[in-house]
């Protein structure tokens, strides 16, 4: 009984919001992933959007001018998630 | 509440007046306001729309104006962004900061524009004859950005 | 007339919206207030008058706004500066520039404040409860001015 | 007859100036004051004012932060004098 539990994958759910010309690109706003991995990171999410390939690999390629924000705050790739955390992928601001 | 997003237009006199109330510790007041062109990169621009990340901007504005404080000796200071449809001449930004002396107040203000150009998100698409384009971040504002990070 | 000297207060708002007109070259508008403060060197003042000289105040402001569009790219400037009585919280000076970036905008409203600080001839004096005394130029301005002449 | 024209002294009328704490010191806004050095200049009338004694000495010192304004321009001391020149004295500026 104590194994089975163990083995009961967690779930965290994560919102994605997509900002300008990321919205566009990926033709949504926003959208609610569930991520099956054990302590899962903003990297984890940004490989599991790279995964789906297409204009999601080429948007999300390493080195491309793409911010993240975790809750409103920008965040690096190993900030660690939790469930209900939004994370937001910015293109280069331009606003002022 | 210093920082404010919206999409109506602002009446600086009026803002500039309420920033400084009747505060006498006040010396100088250092204003910038962002206007639209009407062209951009030698493209002709006829609309553009602002868009931004509700709850993010709010929160990025404030902690610029709050750095700012803590850099520059100001005694208040405000930021007012427009977000929508808008047209040449017309407002974007104010920054304003009121202190004892202008040098602070010259600083915090231009500290506040660089700083919200480079990391506030707000992203501006541009009407042109050759249609809708999203405007690319400028190399020139991240060195303004760079600019205050060499200071003491 | 980019430049003027009157006893009478202005209406920031109506100034700046006057000096942008609709020009949609302008995409940046810096602008400095000097109000007048309630203290000074740590003892309180309650008037000052301010006293010009007639004739070479308003040849020497025109000048410096001259040298600030050779050495910086703007589009149109403005100069106001008060005489006469003036109390706390009463605005002084208004300078503004518009420029197409807000670089040159703010280089040139500031160069403008430098140099008027140490070269038109203005002077201040205030009333305080130990009586009236004129005002000592600043080591402070005299640096700031410094600035501008070890630039390129 | 030509002789006793050469003699005549060439008379120099300048107007002067005085602005804020000096106006004060000195007691006077203005006054014309006849110079009759041959070729005056602005280091003559200067030496004029000093050779009062007093205060004008004193406010005029070598060394003391007063600016000469000829004409309404800034001017050094070795600027020539014309006929109904303005020549003004002023203190430090304190404006702004």
């Amino acid at each position: 009984m104590s194994d089975s539990r163990a083995t009961v994958p967690v779930v965290t759910t994560i919102r994605l919001v997509y900002l300008a010309r990321l919205r566009e690109a990926f033709g949504r706003a926003d959208e609610d992933i569930a991520v099956t991995v054990g302590r899962p990171t903003v990297a984890t999410v940004l490989a599991l959007l790279r995964d789906r390939g297409g204009i999601w690999a080429e948007e999300l390629a390493p080195g491309r001018a793409v911010r993240v924000a975790l809750n409103h705050t920008v965040s690096g790739g190993d900030a660690l998630l939790r469930n209900g955390d939004e994370v937001a992928l910015l293109p280069p601001v331009t606003g002022g | 509440m210093p920082v404010r997003v919206q999409t109506d237009d602002f009446d600086v006199g009026r803002e500039l007046a309420a920033l400084r109330g009747t505060d006498a510790r006040v010396g100088a007041v250092a204003s910038f306001i962002g206007t639209v062109r009407d062209v951009n990169d030698a493209v002709p621009v006829t609309t553009m729309t602002l868009e931004h990340y509700p709850g993010m901007t709010e929160k990025s504005l404030a902690a610029i104006v709050d750095e700012a404080r803590g850099r520059f000796s100001i005694v208040d200071a405000l930021v007012i962004h427009r977000v929508g449809a808008l047209r040449p001449t017309d407002q974007i930004v104010l920054v304003a900061v009121t202190s004892a002396h202008r040098g602070d107040a010259f600083d915090a203000c231009r500290y506040i524009m660089d700083i919200l150009k480079t990391r506030a998100p707000f992203w501006k698409k541009e009407d042109t004859p050759a249609g809708a384009r999203w405007v690319d971040a400028r190399v020139a504002d991240a060195a303004a950005e760079q600019r205050w990070s060499t200071d003491p």
